[in-house]
């Protein structure tokens, strides 16, 4: 049994609004181990992005963590210090951005970006040695060194995806949060990316969250995948339970509106309705029942309670039990 | 390289459009009704007299040659003689313009520099109570009307405690004593340019502090600021090695500007400080009808003008990256 | 264009139209807007010094019905002829030749307002059609154009701010369906990017207020006003020339003053119109 | 389904396009980018035809000047026969009658001043179509058709009320709104997630099975193209570089590019792929002649060969052409 | 943070350092400071056309003869005595004392001579009148000068004997120069002169443009420790320094807390009350010669008639001119020649509403214009002899009267003139005439009036009016009715044409005086011109550090004051 790295429980974030707290993220468990990869994955406004920036302690100021323990080894990060969150961040816990986000400074060199973090975390080093290990990581990622002294709008999406990986990868985290690191990529750079991301993970035995709204995308990295839907977690088993017998009717949506590129073409031809949007629940009863084919009297009323199909697999849908 | 190329295009345009502000002045000051000899009213002065001075000035010609004459005297650099001082226009502009680039200089300097370390903080702790008194004060500090502001200080500080001198730029006492030196001399108009500079600064920092404050905001927003928070930086390198030198770049381009028009801007402080700068010059020379000193005083200007935002642009490019031409 | 609120209902949709019928969609827009402004500190004490302000216009009309000794511009006190302090005959004290300086300063604001606000008009309009044809039509014509206003004209800002504004817009998705739908540029202008540009002209009106009351004021401080009207400037004037400044406190202080509050109040007003009117700001409400 | 022998409803020839950047008040300068490069495309009455590329490769370009937003540099477009290059006056407005465009950004492709109403209904107005009674019961019609129903509950509405979705059904139903018998839908669904883009997929397909629409689909997706469309083109960097059946083009790919593209696609559930083998890692030099677009980055490319001219389309069997000098 | 507060707090040191210095500066030199409004223009004294340049030249360059600040009579200053004139000849001999230009050179009759034929030769502006009806200038020797004239000319006394005296030596080889360049005068006027060379009590000794001036006592003063005209003569005072302020109340200021010793410019009325409070202070005030009036275009209707003149004559209140708007600075005029040239003035004219009420002002006016001919729709006395709100006023002619409008200088240049408009605008609508003041940039003013006669009404002074009445004719006399002339009122009258032409060459004073006087009547009747008002002089100096002060027309500003002001002696020193 591998040791687990990070373990969420019951996790609740929500926004302080006008008329009192909504939910954002509503009672999310789950756990990421040493070297594992983890993919959260839900339409847009479904909370998966808040709980990365919840767990790097980067929630924006009107937002709140209501309830829930987040144990990353060992050590609670609800109760820890704004020191100590800072000692964290990047140094154990670090972060891909969305490559079509600023997320590089554009007034700074991308070495000084690099150099910054290491030397925010790890303040002795010289800085012979700190201007080593920027050139090493730039060789990791596959971009020229000569490129180091370039500003961030010289860089391609690709190669700029490529720096903050290796920004990310610069103080040997434990956990690497990827928030749609490939979104607004195309196809071919975004393959080369995901494998990237994919050989670090492995080789460097570094746990990993792994944030898309692309459950194909999810598929291609992660070894086990969590399915949320209006703030709640629906669904969570390994990669091969989720997607080869989705338990909940909201992912087996998600996966059937899959466009593959299998021999025989996905059934176009029903009727286009409208559907309901995605936001954070307000009735009583499960998200979904006004959309679920399966909804019974039971889903109306109440919310369902997890459901274990395997060791590894639940589903938080009534129906679940009985659908095997 | 590019560069080179921008620069040299943005000169030729820069050219054209003097070339037509010079037109357009010409003509502007032709077609004011009033002439500068009847200004020099007298009834002593016979019709002949008046003529005489008409002469003397070059007036009695047609317009045509007159402006054939004035676009002559502009390419070969001379700006011709001033109707009032009987000097050569360049030497009074010349005179004039240290006085002004040494005041305005340093009060924008100053202000821009108090506006953007206080517009830094207001931004950062955006609706909290310092914030609200900072945009409030800035906003008063920005409409108050200047010569009424200037007077007050003049009143309080030159007389009612008398610490700085009442205006000017320099004290006869100082200048007239035989074994005044250099450093005399420079801290005596140092002195002399603390009220002004207090004036200016009071009414110039809160409009750079309002800019840096919504530039700021803006920056705040960015993901890269994001991206610094996740790396572990605290928060005074966020503030001030991240959001605070991209968020100054608008300040920038503003500093630019105003260094460029306040060579005129400055008319009314000139004024009131008795100031010998450009503005008084120009103020003085409109109100004579001084035709080639206030043309050459506007040249002076839109050349500067001109100028500095070329400079404003290239500086741009120097301070941010992104942005090449 | 037709709106379908004054069409004879189709048999399907009664109800369900007249229920949002009432009001108009800007009316809406408006609402929300105020809603969000009177959120803003800074944006209500600048309405409220707007409404002071205007209140001294509106009774700018009265103290001259009370006694012809009260009129701002001609009408002086037979027992005063010189300057003096407060009384409660002359609430703030006369001027040199014994004229009413509260009266005075009540039809100073009037003036303010109207200069402020008619030049911005002015400014605006001219600035906002020509800032318009100049985005819109684009490539050689623009930069004659604006060199043309530059040169002569206190209105470029406004023009160039258009410009730019319009031609971001130009390009926009909703403009070129528009295009391809094959609406005329009258249409084009007029339809769709002028409600687009309208609110960033309204905010830039409010700041061009504020700097043509300065304006005045300093015309008129410098001798370059008329001396028909009475304006706060030209009443600093009158206190300058006149030798009161450092002598009649009581008559220096209340339109140096009044400049600064009201140019302030517009500033503020602007301001948080701007909070109001940026889209960072303006959340995108889902409402199914 | 298409009808493969009719004459083609939209047919473009050699169209070139070539983007200059102009900043200059006095001179041009020499910033030339060439977005179309002798682009020809047939597309058949009542067909979906997807053209597929990378960001960049032109076909947003193509659909610009299909409609005339942008005016070709060279070559030949015609709409039913008709030459549509310079169109103006009375023409014009009858030809964009024909051919509505869906646009990428539902955000940014609706007028936020305009009522949902006023949005629909203004293709109407432009043309003079109609009363107002008219008016209201064909944008109610329309706004059935794209899936907004009860349609008279979002007339009143704004763009900000709208999801995503909705707005593109809004979009989708001012393109209908006139029956164009020729639809551009540019990547449609960029914009959305999966479950809607689902939705918005059988709506274009609802309505060319029962309008009988023609449409130009632009997308970057293999997996939309495949599920959605007739026929296929591939575009590289202005390029028509492959052209078939869907399922011959997608399933059995020749040229490398259309093979790279292929292999970068999320293999659903599959372990991943090794490589990209088509692709290098980093691209060649461009050369100065003529060439085959692909040549800087093709894996198999002949020196002498690649980098000396530029392919031009072969067919290969039924449809199915490529532009690469290995057929 | 911690360097950016170390630095502010470096410059507040620094600048507390710098005030303690400048705290001792105080009080060190024994120089007679004076406050400037306005940069002088010019050291070149054919230039210098204003007032502030002469306020420095006057100390340098000097002229043959000047006034006597009690009687304004002629007093000998480079001249020994009094002209001689010999009738026969018409010449005029003048000796010239032995005084010394400040190189240290000797003033010779050769400089008179060279300055007189630079005038005539160059036609110098504004001197070339006062010198061209001289024929020949002869030098018997070297203190003797002989001036022929070609004409009895009166303004020969009161005009070429008060050309200022400039140096042969220093202005011979610049003459030179000029007359060789395609503009001489203009090259004449541009010239720069850098030490101006004079025979008065002071010389320059620098000039810090835009800041101050800086005059030394003159060791060559030909008049030091001689008495003239019953005053012992100085200078007293080894530095003059003058300071230029951009505007009179950061002067007043300067004034009250000792930083200048004088200000050589009228202080506004504002400030009396408060400067008369400061027992350091001393204020002085003066008469000057000068002339306010409204002037009328007597070219068309409706200010071609005099009844309406005369009308508005009535209507204007000058006490309250007087009173309010000049705060008490000044006096009513009823002469278009100032009451204190007492020689020349004509005190028996017709003075219209003096003393009237505003009610009786009006009805004088109303019963003025009825007999004239002046009809009203609505008059402004009903039946009953009341006053009501006059409608609609038509000429004799039936036609109704065009608005006219009053032209003012605008109210930077003087507000005096700007209100005063303002008012007389208020005063005839209560007679129902249809008047509108518009203040107008200074030179715009008088292109429109003095060189496109296009105007109704304007309102103009002359601030330093001559002594000499010659100006009289130049402003009425017809043959100055043209573009640019003076007449800008167009007023033709050959029986004023005839008296003011004998009165230019009338020589005896006594004779001319009765001319001049029959002219004032003249102008007093038909009113081409009303004359308004003429502010007084009240200028200010500080008790404490000089005293001496000679007051004169035109105020304390004047040669002999310069010459004769003494530093106080305090008891401790």
């Amino acid at each position: 049994m591998t040791s687990a790295l990070l373990e969420v429980d019951n996790l609740s974030i929500g926004y302080r609004t006008a008329g009192g707290i909504s939910l954002a993220v509503d009672g999310v468990s789950f756990r990421v181990d040493r070297g594992g990869s983890l993919g959260l994955v839900g339409e847009s406004g479904c909370g998966k992005t808040t709980i990365g920036m919840g767990l790097m302690g980067l929630l924006a100021p009107n937002a709140t963590i209501v309830s829930g323990q987040v144990r990353f080894e060992g050590e609670d990060l609800m109760t820890a210090s704004d020191a100590r969150m800072r000692q964290i961040r990047w140094r154990r816990i670090s972060m891909i951005f969305q490559a079509a986000m600023n997320a590089l400074n554009p007034v700074h060199r991308v070495q000084d970006q690099i150099a910054e973090a290491i030397i925010t975390h790890e303040p002795d080093l010289s800085g012979h040695s700190v201007a080593h290990r920027t050139r090493s990581l730039f060789d990791l990622v596959k971009i020229p060194e000569s490129r180091l002294q370039d500003y961030p709008h010289q860089f391609s999406g690709g190669m700029r995806q490529r720096v903050i990986i290796a920004m990310a990868l610069a103080c040997n985290p434990s956990l690497i949060i990827a928030d749609e690191p490939t979104t607004a990529l195309d196809v071919i750079v975004q393959n080369q990316i995901l494998s990237a991301i994919g050989t670090f993970q492995e080789e460097m035995n570094i746990g990993m969250i792994f944030i898309s709204h692309d459950i194909a995308v999810v598929a291609d990295v992660c070894t086990n995948i969590g399915v949320m839907h209006a703030g709640s977690l629906v669904e969570y088993g390994s990669r091969q339970e989720v997607l080869d017998c989705p338990g909940h009717p909201y992912t087996r949506m998600l996966v059937g509106s899959l466009l593959t590129l299998s021999d025989q073409p996905a059934d176009l031809s029903g009727v286009a309705c409208a559907m309901g949007d995605n936001g954070p629940a307000t009735v009583e009863g499960c998200p979904i029942n006004s959309i679920c084919p399966d909804a019974t009297a039971v889903c109306r009323r109440e919310r369902a309670g997890w459901v274990e199909l395997s060791t590894t697999h639940r589903v938080r849908c009534s129906q679940a039990g009985e659908g095997r | 390289m590019a560069l080179r190329r921008f620069v040299l295009r943005r000169l030729v345009e820069i050219a054209v459009i003097f070339f037509v502000i010079m037109t357009v002045l010409f003509i502007l000051f032709r077609l004011a009704p009033g002439d500068p000899v009847s200004r020099m009213v007298d009834p002593s002065m016979t019709p002949e007299d008046a003529r005489l001075l008409m002469e003397s000035m070059g007036l009695d010609q047609p317009l045509w040659t007159q402006y054939i004459y004035y676009l002559k005297n502009v390419v070969t650099g001379n700006m011709g003689v001033s109707f009032h001082y009987g000097e050569p226009v360049i030497g009074i502009l010349m005179d004039r313009l240290p006085n002004t680039i040494l005041l305005f200089t340093t009060s924008i300097i100053l202000s821009a520099l108090l506006g953007v370390f206080l517009g830094k903080i207001a931004a950062w702790r955006r609706g909290e109570r310092i914030d609200t008194l900072m945009t409030i004060g800035a906003l008063f500090c920005h409409t108050l009307f200047l010569p009424w502001l200037a007077l007050i200080m003049i009143w309080f500080f030159g007389y009612r405690v008398g610490w700085f001198p009442i205006t000017g730029m320099i004290s006869p006492e100082v200048w007239i004593h035989p074994d005044a030196g250099f450093m005399a001399k420079a801290l005596d108009v140092l002195y002399h340019m603390v009220l002004p500079l207090m004036t200016l600064v009071l009414i110039h920092f809160g409009s750079y502090l309002l800019v840096m404050r919504s530039s700021m905001l803006d920056t705040l927003k960015d993901d890269y600021i994001i991206t610094a928070r996740a790396k572990g930086l605290d928060e005074k390198t966020i503030r001030d090695h991240h959001a605070a030198p991209n968020a100054a770049l608008p300040v920038v381009t503003s500093v630019g500007l105003s260094l460029a028009f306040s060579i005129n801007g400055g008319a009314l402080t000139e004024t009131v400080f008795t100031w010998p700068g450009i503005g008084r010059e120009l103020v003085f020379s409109v109100s004579h009808s001084d035709y080639p000193l206030a043309q050459a005083a506007f040249l002076l200007i839109a050349i500067v003008v001109l100028v500095a935002n070329l400079v404003v642009d290239v500086l741009y490019a120097y301070l941010d990256p992104r942005i090449r031409y | 264009m037709g709106h379908p609120s004054s069409l004879s209902p189709t048999p399907k949709n009664t109800h369900s139209i007249s229920a949002g019928k009432q009001r108009h969609h800007w009316v809406e827009r408006f609402l929300d807007g105020w809603a969000v402004y009177r959120k803003n500190t800074i944006g209500r004490i600048g309405m409220a010094l707007l409404g002071i302000f205007a209140l001294m216009a509106l009774a700018s009309f009265v103290p001259q019905m009370v006694d012809p000794m009260y009129h701002p511009m001609t009408g002086v006190d037979p027992e005063i002829s010189h300057s003096t302090g407060p009384s409660m005959r002359h609430w703030l004290g006369t001027d040199f030749i014994g004229r009413d300086i509260f009266s005075q300063l009540l039809a100073g604001a009037r003036i303010a307002f109207m200069v402020g606000i008619s030049s911005a008009l002015i400014s605006i309009l001219f600035g906002t059609t020509i800032g318009m044809v100049a985005g819109y039509a684009g490539k050689g014509t623009d930069i004659w154009v604006i060199v043309l206003m530059i040169a002569l004209f206190r209105w470029p800002g406004v023009a160039r701010v258009i410009r730019s504004q319009t031609l971001s817009l130009k390009h926009r998705p909703f403009i070129e369906a528009a295009r391809v739908a094959g609406a005329s540029h009258g249409r084009i202008i007029f339809r769709h990017i002028l409600p687009n540009v309208m609110p960033l002209a309204l905010l830039y009106m409010t700041f061009r207020v504020t700097s043509a009351i300065i304006i005045e004021a300093a015309l008129a401080f410098l001798g370059f006003g008329d001396p028909g009207s009475v304006s706060w400037g030209m009443m600093l004037q009158w206190v300058w020339k006149t030798g009161h400044m450092f002598q009649a406190p009581y008559w220096l202080l209340p339109p140096g003053i009044c400049i600064s509050l009201i140019t302030m109040a517009f500033y503020m007003a602007g301001r948080a119109m701007d909070d109001v009117l940026d889209p960072r700001l303006r959340k995108e409400e889902i409402k199914p | 389904m298409a009808d493969t022998n009719a004459s083609p409803i939209l047919m473009m020839t050699d169209v070139t396009k070539v983007y200059q950047s102009r900043d200059s008040l006095f001179g041009k300068s020499s910033n030339r980018v060439v977005a179309l490069d002798r682009f020809s495309l047939a597309v058949n009455p009542g067909e979906i035809f997807g053209l597929v590329g990378e960001s960049g490769s032109g076909k947003t370009t193509a659909s610009r000047l299909i409609v005339g937003l942008e005016k070709p540099d060279g070559g030949r477009m015609q709409f039913d026969g008709q030459e549509i290059v310079g169109l103006s006056g009375r023409t014009r407005r009858e030809f964009t009658k024909k051919v509505q465009v869906i646009f990428q950004d539902p955000y940014q492709s609706l007028n936020a001043h305009f009522s949902i109403f006023d949005t629909v209904c203004e293709p109407l107005v432009i043309h003079g179509i109609g009363d107002r009674a008219a008016c209201l019961v064909r944008v109610c019609e329309a706004l059935e058709t794209a899936g907004l129903t009860p349609p008279e509950t979002y007339l009143d509405r704004y763009p900000h009320q709208l999801s995503g979705g909705q707005r593109q059904r809004v979009a989708i139903a001012r393109a209908m709104v006139l029956n164009p018998r020729f639809l551009i839908a540019d990547e449609p669904t960029s914009m959305l997630d999966a479950s809607i883009s689902f939705q918005i997929f059988r709506l274009l397909n609802h309505l060319r099975e029962v309008f009988g629409v023609a449409m130009l689909f632009i997308t970057h997706s293999l997996a939309a193209a495949r599920n959605l469309c007739d026929r296929v083109g591939v575009i590289y960097r202005g390029r028509l570089v492959e052209e078939g059946t869907a399922q011959e083009t997608i399933m059995h790919p020749r040229h490398p590019y259309t093979k790279a593209l292929l292999d970068a696609h999320p293999r659903f559930g599959c372990s991943r792929r090794s490589g990209y083998n088509a692709l290098l890692e980093t691209e060649r030099p461009r050369p100065e002649t003529d060439h085959c677009p692909f040549y800087p980055r093709c894996r198999l490319a002949v020196d002498n060969t690649c980098n000396r001219r530029s392919p031009s389309l072969k067919t290969l069997d039924a449809g199915h052409r490529v532009s690469c000098f290995l057929f | 943070m911690i360097s950016r507060c170390r630095w502010l707090s470096h410059l507040c040191l620094l600048f507390t350092v710098m005030a303690i210095m400048a705290c001792h500066e105080e009080s060190r030199s024994n120089a007679l400071k004076i406050g400037l409004a306005e940069e002088p223009r010019t050291l070149n004294i054919w230039l210098a056309s204003d007032a502030n340049s002469r306020k420095v030249l006057s100390l340098i360059y000097q002229p043959l003869y000047i006034y006597d600040p009690d009687t304004l009579d002629l007093v000998p200053w480079l001249a020994e005595s009094m002209p001689m004139f010999d009738e026969q000849n018409l010449t005029y001999t003048v000796r010239l004392r032995k005084a010394k230009w400040s190189d240290g050179t000797p003033f010779t009759s050769l400089d008179v001579a060279f300055t007189g034929r630079l005038i005539q030769s160059f036609k110098v502006p504004r001197y070339s009148s006062k010198w061209k009806f001289i024929k020949q200038i002869e030098t018997p020797d070297l203190h003797t000068v002989v001036f022929h004239l070609k004409k009895p000319m009166a303004s020969f006394l009161t005009g070429t004997l008060f050309t200022p005296m400039v140096q042969e030596k220093e202005w011979a080889s610049v003459a030179e120069k000029a007359k060789t360049t395609e503009k001489p005068v203009a090259a004449l006027l541009n010239h720069r002169v850098h030490h101006p060379v004079g025979t008065g009590p002071f010389t320059l000794e620098q000039w810090q443009r835009g800041a101050f001036l800086h005059l030394k006592k003159s060791s060559y003063f030909f008049g030091t420790g001689k008495t003239i005209n019953g005053r012992i003569l100085g200078p007293y005072v080894d530095d003059l320094v003058y300071t230029v302020f951009g505007t009179s109340d950061v002067a007043v200021l300067a004034l009250k807390k000792g930083s200048i010793d004088m200000f050589w410019w009228p202080i506004q009325p504002g400030y009396l009350a408060d400067l008369s409070r400061q027992a350091d202070i001393r204020l002085f005030t003066n008469e000057k010669s000068a002339l306010y009036f409204i002037g009328f275009n007597l070219r068309h209707a409706p200010f071609d008639d005099p009844a309406l003149r005369r009308a508005v004559a009535y209507l204007i209140d000058k006490d309250f001119i007087v009173s309010r708007i000049l705060q008490g600075q000044g006096t009513k005029m009823f002469s278009v020649v100032p009451a204190e040239n007492r020689f020349w003035y004509a005190s028996d004219l017709p003075r219209y509403g003096d003393g009237l009420s505003r009610e009786n002002r009006l009805k004088t006016a109303y019963r003025l214009l009825s007999e004239a001919g002046y009809t009203w729709t609505v008059p402004p006395v009903d039946a009953d002899g009341d006053i009501q709100p006059a409608k609609a006023i038509r000429l004799p002619t039936g036609q109704t009267m065009n608005r006219f409008t009053i032209l003012t200088p605008p109210a930077d240049y003087d507000p005096h003139r700007a209100i005063s408009g303002l008012m007389i605008q208020e005063w005839l609508r209560d007679l129902g005439l249809p008047a509108y003041a518009r203040p107008m940039a200074f030179s715009s003013l008088l292109q429109q009036v003095k060189g496109n006669h296009d105007f109704d009404a304007f309102i103009l002074g002359y601030g330093r009016l001559r002594l000499d009445p010659g100006y009289v004719r130049n402003l009425f006399h017809s043959s100055n009715d043209k573009s640019r002339g003076w007449n800008m009122s167009g007023y033709h009258n050959p029986a004023f044409d005839r008296v003011a032409d004998r009165s230019v060459t009338e020589m005896d004073p006594g004779k001319r005086q009765v001319l001049v006087k029959e002219m004032q009547k003249m102008i007093a009747r038909d009113l081409p011109y009303i004359p308004l008002y003429k502010p007084s002089v009240v200028e200010a100096v500080r008790k404490d550090r000089f005293d001496g002060w000679v007051e004169m027309l035109e105020g304390i500003g004047n040669i002999w004051s310069m010459c004769q002001v003494k530093p106080v002696k305090h008891d401790g020193a």
